[in-house]
């Protein structure tokens, strides 16, 4: 049965179409385009509020701009070491593929971490919680789905690098890796608008 | 996967499935098209059911047979159903059942995930209408509009039924249309092009392009109301300068493409049946396939059109009338070569054309109403009356629902191998047609003189008692009209006329092979020249060309070596664990973690199902 | 290089080498210590900071898509994909921003 | 199996089906004149929306008997007979289909351009000489303040016909709608915001009286918000703010004195207002409440029945009511409806 496969395979990869293109790539490509349009109306919401609160704190009293930007820079550097990952799988490099997708998970966890704790800071020092007013309504459940997204992707990769320190993973699930990677770098692209948008712009 | 043992039938381990086991776990398009279909019967009649309970109550002035809350339930629920539990699941029947099969391929990209798709659907459907056997049917409308929903005004967890509801629900649809949109662009037979598919699948594919990008709205609109129902957040809280017209706007950026989300699969079926049962192309197929993209389009762009009573002023009214209106031209552009295609044709009068037939004229009569309250001025008086009930029933109804019984009727050879009865069949269009005309032509009256939508009682002093009765006694023909359409179902499923591979002398990749069809549709992968290939297969070119050559015969090893995808377990378990943490934000949070970390295992398990076993296991 | 490049292309749809993404990862470094420097520029006009920080947020944008997604070495298909969401999504933010200043607003006590 | 479609018997079908349309169409058009009509406007709004209206309604009126006589015409020439050939398979025609893509444009275009015309023009700044009203939706019942002569009412909106009143809606619950059919279009009245309407209602002849309606569901009794407009001809809309603004007069009546003293011990003076004996705001104000024809949402006429009856049991006439059963008897009930009904 495992000869049967085997060649099955040898024939036709049955994740690669008709135009060559692999359906899981395409998959994430619109799964992302979607998520577009989910942190779209996210943001949309945050900026049709802007200003709207009818008491404080408003953000420039509870922002920790240098915190922030080091987070920002977190999720740009994991984004390097994601495809440093890939590369090294490319080059049947299994063990240092592991290594950086270790330094991308941890990279993430510490964005996470941090946000963890800027939302206690805010919520204990700055009195600013969810019901508090519009901004803090606004501002915790957008970049609250953006830290959501950044833990499942943790999960994701830690996931993926457990499997390639088993041997379970190798330059053969490149696509496996590499969509996890574009999900990974969707999160930081989400990072840079929001970082821009909702920390920086006064 | 091929690395799994391939389900094939009449092997040894498919014969000791049982019955009910090999449906739990199925992962073949074909089948989960007819579950879908199913289910999506059943809700449509449940719709149904409550639509005609309304009507009784509207019969007379001040009637009394249900309360107002009932009343409130009712049209809630009609709404909710007809539009997300039954149009929507029934066009997602045909995307799956007839997708593979029209682009020649032996199964959809991603057949687990489609699996999914429908045990989330189903999960959803039957927590929505749990509420009923609770006592606690929503009660917001299915629009649900800010700050009626909200906490203060709407304390029940009717309305937390509906919002959550319609979370699972759409988590469905957008799998979905992740998993088609990679079908039709990756899957298609060598040869067929872009501009080679069939109109159907390019209206679905419009269609799931609307899904994915229209859906992220509702589910963000979603999520604020719930985080203000349950968090205390204040998005929509006036009180807290919160604006309730924020959830009208993210509603519509959804719920406007999500009129063309129930409409282009019935405009892709009809552009079918004509062609077929005119004997000749088309008419137009590039300006029809463009006229639905710019539809797509462009849908995302008008949604405020449901909101100009709300005080938008001038200017944004005046951009969004315009781009409402200019909708018009790619609809009408589409009805003219729907004509076109009959022009010149040799009509075969079978009941799938009558239908189409209908839906053309139907169609149009809710295409122009339309046009008359795209004019902010006179949406106005229009809004929020029978007048607008009228009109989206003729889009809806006469749009939508004639041209899915046009392709019930046109496929339901092709899946069930039997014909459906023509006389039969005749009598359900007929009675269907006067039914709907007798239902709804008099609700533009009523909306004309006065009647708002949403009352479940009126006064008698104000002109709309014999509209109300006439438009009554049309949802009873109406009712007739579907008790003849099951039983035609009853009649002829088993007993039916065999129907043979090709019944309609149809153009289309689908009829090229036996009905119904072999688990892998294709014994040998088809090669396309033409949007009408299997017609080109047929007949030629018409113009003196050779008919295309005709795929060779399969052999038995060609048989052997098809591998088709193992049915899986995991989908329905992955179904069943997200209802189980959704439905737990109505119980206790240790539900939602439980059902949380459920999920996330059955996810790890669905992903790992068909990845390359450890080193030393078993090879 | 350009060989390994070519290989690496053929053999995966095709990304850039290491060192691109280092450049890259260089050029998105700087870009973010501009943006948050650009806050502490005394006296900077509104409409310039906020111009400044949209254009630089677009090139790191644009910088990760393109290179660290292949976006711009990737198929069409892929990029029409992904473009086409995003374009929309863009729109409707802005729509919702106009939406949202141009209601007619009148103080809420005329009474 | 389906050879003749047109046979006699068929033609006939389809006549009779056609007489019968016309016949019941005839009737809605002597049906227009309705109280709630939006077709025979008596306001400059509701007239500049009839006109695009019928301008719209004749423009597809056209287009649709054109497609729809052509389909019936396609069916009809171009039914399958016995042994006909395949027909010829035509792909298109793209100048064909160029030319009617550009005259669906063409179409817009006369109903685009008066249509923004009145966007404006129906959407105007108010000018400080029009009657200023205050809408305020509340659930399930209307209140109208004019500010200018400190008069509250509810459920019943009077206007003087021939000059222009400016409505200011407010919301301070949930979102409703306000809707005057005959006098023009409806504006939804939204928490947190101030929309306007702005028309002038012709004068009339004799008092007229125009039945209104909440047109957004708002929650239980959305279909019981009603109110009535009265439009009153020259002079007479002065001789009303005059009996509003003046004090309630009490009544000599025994039984209405009882009444008044059941109010005044009661929950009743938490929530509504009568000039001199109470001071609430929560439901409507009483001070003048017999000089209204109906009450609850203009759900039923003032009669001593009807009020008595309310009084006793408010849940089961308007359900889901903000005013709870207060377990009064029906003795108490017909003393307060006394009382109220005195409040001329």
């Amino acid at each position: 049965m495992a000869d049967h496969a085997v060649a099955a395979h040898a024939v036709h990869d049955p994740n690669i179409g008709n135009t060559g293109l692999d359906h899981r790539k395409m998959g994430m490509w619109i799964f992302l385009g979607s998520d577009c349009m989910f942190f779209g109306s996210l943001i949309g919401t945050y900026l049709s509020y802007k200003g709207k609160s009818l008491s404080g704190p408003g953000p420039h009293d509870v922002f920790n701009i240098p915190l922030t930007s080091y987070s920002a820079a977190l999720l740009l550097a994991s984004s390097l070491f994601m495809v440093l990952a890939l590369a090294r799988l490319q080059e049947h490099r299994v063990k240092a593929a592991a290594l950086w997708l270790f330094l991308t998970a941890a990279a993430g966890l510490h964005f996470v971490l941090n946000q963890v704790y800027e939302f206690t800071t805010f919520a204990l020092h700055e009195g600013l919680r969810l019901s508090t007013n519009l901004f803090g309504s606004t501002f915790f459940v957008l970049t609250g789905f953006h830290g959501a997204h950044v833990t499942g992707g943790v999960l994701w990769l830690t996931i993926l690098m457990v499997l390639a320190l088993r041997g379970r993973l190798d330059h053969r699930d490149y696509t496996k890796v590499e969509i996890a990677g574009l999900y990974w770098h969707f999160v930081d692209i989400v990072w840079i608008a929001i970082f821009a948008v909702i920390y920086l712009i006064p | 996967m091929a690395t799994q043992a391939a389900f094939m039938p009449g092997t040894e381990a498919a014969k000791r499935q049982s019955v009910l086991w090999s449906w739990l776990t199925t992962v073949d398009h074909k089948r989960i098209g007819i579950l879908y279909g199913t289910s999506a019967f059943i809700f449509f009649l449940i719709g149904g059911i409550e639509a005609v309970i309304m009507r009784l109550q509207l019969a007379r002035p001040d009637n009394t047979l249900v309360s107002a809350q009932t009343f409130n339930e009712l049209f809630t629920m009609h709404g909710t159903t007809m539009i997300f539990l039954a149009v929507m699941p029934l066009s997602a029947s045909f995307f799956n059942y007839m997708i593979p099969l029209m682009i020649g391929a032996r199964d959809v990209a991603f057949p687990r995930l489609n699996a999914l798709s429908y045990w989330i659907f189903l999960a959803g459907a039957l927590f929505l209408n749990s509420s009923w056997l609770l006592g606690m049917a929503p009660d917001g409308g299915w629009f649900g509009y800010a700050n009626l929903s909200s906490d203060q005004f709407s304390p029940a967890m009717n309305i937390d039924f509906w919002m959550l509801g319609l979370q699972i629900l759409g988590f469905s649809s957008m799998l979905a249309g992740f998993n088609f949109i990679v079908t039709i662009i990756n899957m298609r037979a060598p040869g067929m092009t872009l501009m080679r598919m069939p109109v159907f699948i390019w209206m679905s594919f419009v269609t799931q392009f609307l899904l994915v990008l229209a859906f992220p709205a509702i589910t963000v609109g979603l999520i604020l109301l719930m985080f203000d129902r349950f968090f205390g957040t204040l998005f929509y809280m006036p009180s807290a300068g919160g604006d309730p017209l924020l959830w009208q706007h993210l509603f519509w950026i959804f719920g406007h493409p999500e009129v063309y989300i129930l409409i282009l699969p019935a405009m892709g079926i009809v552009s079918e049946v004509l062609p077929t049962f005119a004997r000749k192309p088309l008419f137009g197929a590039p300006f029809v396939i463009f006229s639905g993209i710019t539809i797509g389009f462009l849908g995302f762009g008008v949604w405020s059109h449901h909101m100009f009573a709300v005080g938008m002023g001038p200017v944004a009214d005046s951009a969004f009338s315009i781009a409402t209106m200019l909708i018009a031209v790619p609809t009408g552009v589409k009805i003219l070569n729907w004509i076109a295609t009959l022009w010149g044709g040799s009509l075969r009068f079978k009941t799938p054309l009558y239908f189409s037939l209908g839906f053309i004229a139907m169609f149009t009569m809710g295409g122009l109403s339309g046009v008359m309250h795209a004019s902010p001025p006179v949406d106005l008086q229009q809004t929020d009356s029978y007048f607008v009930v009228a009109h989206f029933h003729y889009v809806l109804f006469g749009g939508s629902i004639f041209g899915l019984f046009s392709g019930i009727y046109y496929w339901w050879p092709k899946i069930n191998g039997r014909l459906l009865d023509e006389r039969l069949g005749l009598w359900h269009f007929w009675l269907m047609l006067i039914g709907f005309n007798v239902t709804f032509f008099p609700q533009h009256f009523l909306g004309l003189i006065g009647m708002p939508r949403r009352i479940y009682t009126y006064a008698p002093d104000l002109g709309w008692n014999f509209w109300n009765m006439v438009s009554t006694i049309g949802a009873l023909i109406i009712v007739l009209s579907f008790l003849i359409f099951i039983v035609n179902v009853i009649k002829t499923i088993r007993s039916g006329t065999v129907a043979g591979p090709d019944p309609w002398d149809g153009r289309t990749l689908e009829w090229s092979i036996p009905s119904p069809p072999p688990v892998y549709n294709f014994a040998i992968e088809p090669v396309v020249h033409d949007r009408d290939e299997f017609w080109l297969q047929k007949y030629g070119d018409g113009h003196g060309g050779k008919p295309a050559t005709r795929p060779r015969a399969a052999t038995a090893q060609d048989i052997a070596a098809i591998h088709m995808p193992a049915p899986s377990y995991w989908p329905i378990l992955l179904a069943l664990a997200v209802a189980f943490m959704i439905s737990g934000l109505l119980v206790s949070m240790y539900q939602v973690i439980a059902g949380g970390l459920l999920t996330l295992i059955f996810m790890y398990k669905f992903a790992m199902e068909h990845h390359r076993p450890a080193p030393g296991h078993g090879h | 290089m350009a060989e390994s490049h070519a290989a690496a292309v053929a053999h995966s749809g095709g990304h850039a080498s290491i060192r691109t993404y280092i450049n890259v990862a260089v050029a998105l470094t700087i870009l973010t210590t501009l943006e948050v420097a650009s806050l502490y520029i005394p006296g900077i006009p509104n409409w310039l900071l906020v111009t400044a920080l949209i254009v630089m947020a677009g090139l790191k944008f644009f910088l990760v898509v393109g290179f660290f997604m292949h976006l711009r070495y990737d198929s069409s298909v892929m990029r029409a994909l992904f473009v086409g969401p995003l374009f929309i999504a863009i729109l409707i933010i802005l729509a919702l921003m106009a939406l949202f200043s141009a209601f007619i607003l009148l103080p809420h006590h005329v009474l | 199996m389906m050879k003749r479609f047109v046979s006699p018997a068929r033609v006939r079908t389809v006549l009779l089906l056609l007489a019968v349309m016309m016949l019941a169409t005839s009737c809605g058009w002597s049906l227009w004149d309705n109280p709630m009509t939006t077709v025979r406007p008596r306001s400059d709004f509701g007239r500049w929306i009839d006109e695009i209206f019928m301008l719209i309604s004749w423009t597809t009126l056209v287009i649709f008997i054109a497609v729809e006589g052509g389909l019936l015409y396609c069916c009809w020439r171009f039914r399958d007979r016995p042994g006909a050939p395949i027909p010829k398979q035509i792909h298109g025609h793209t100048p064909l289909e160029i030319g009617w893509t550009v005259a669906f444009a063409l179409v817009l275009l006369i109903i685009g351009i008066p249509t923004i015309k009145i966007i404006f023009r129906t959407q105007e700044a108010p000018a400080a000489t029009d009657l200023h009203v205050n809408v305020v939706g509340h659930q399930w019942w209307w209140e109208f303040q004019y500010p200018d002569y400190k008069i509250t009412t509810a459920d019943e909106l009077h206007l003087p016909g021939g000059r222009t009143a400016a409505f200011y809606l407010h919301a301070p619950d949930v979102i409703h709608s306000f809707w005057m059919p005959q006098l023009g279009g409806k504006r939804d009245v939204v928490p947190h915001r101030v929309n306007r309407i702005i028309l002038t209602p012709d004068v009339p002849k004799v008092t007229t009286e125009h039945p209104g309606q909440c047109a957004e569901y708002c929650g239980t009794s959305h279909a019981n918000m009603r109110f009535r407009v009265i439009v009153h001809p020259e002079g007479e809309f002065e001789q009303w703010v005059k009996a509003q603004q003046a004090p309630p007069v009490d009544s000599t009546d025994p039984l209405a004195q009882q009444g008044k003293d059941l109010f005044t011990k009661s929950t009743c003076v938490g929530c509504h207002s009568i000039a001199g004996v109470s001071a609430g705001h929560i439901g409507p104000d009483l001070t003048h409440f017999a000089s209204r024809g109906t009450f609850a949402g203009s759900l039923m006429k003032s009669t001593p029945d009807n009020v008595a009856k309310w009084i006793e049991n408010p849940q089961q006439m308007k359900p889901g009511a903000l005013m709870p059963n207060l377990g009064i008897t029906s003795e108490q009930s017909k003393a307060m409806a006394a009382y109220l009904l005195s409040l001329k």
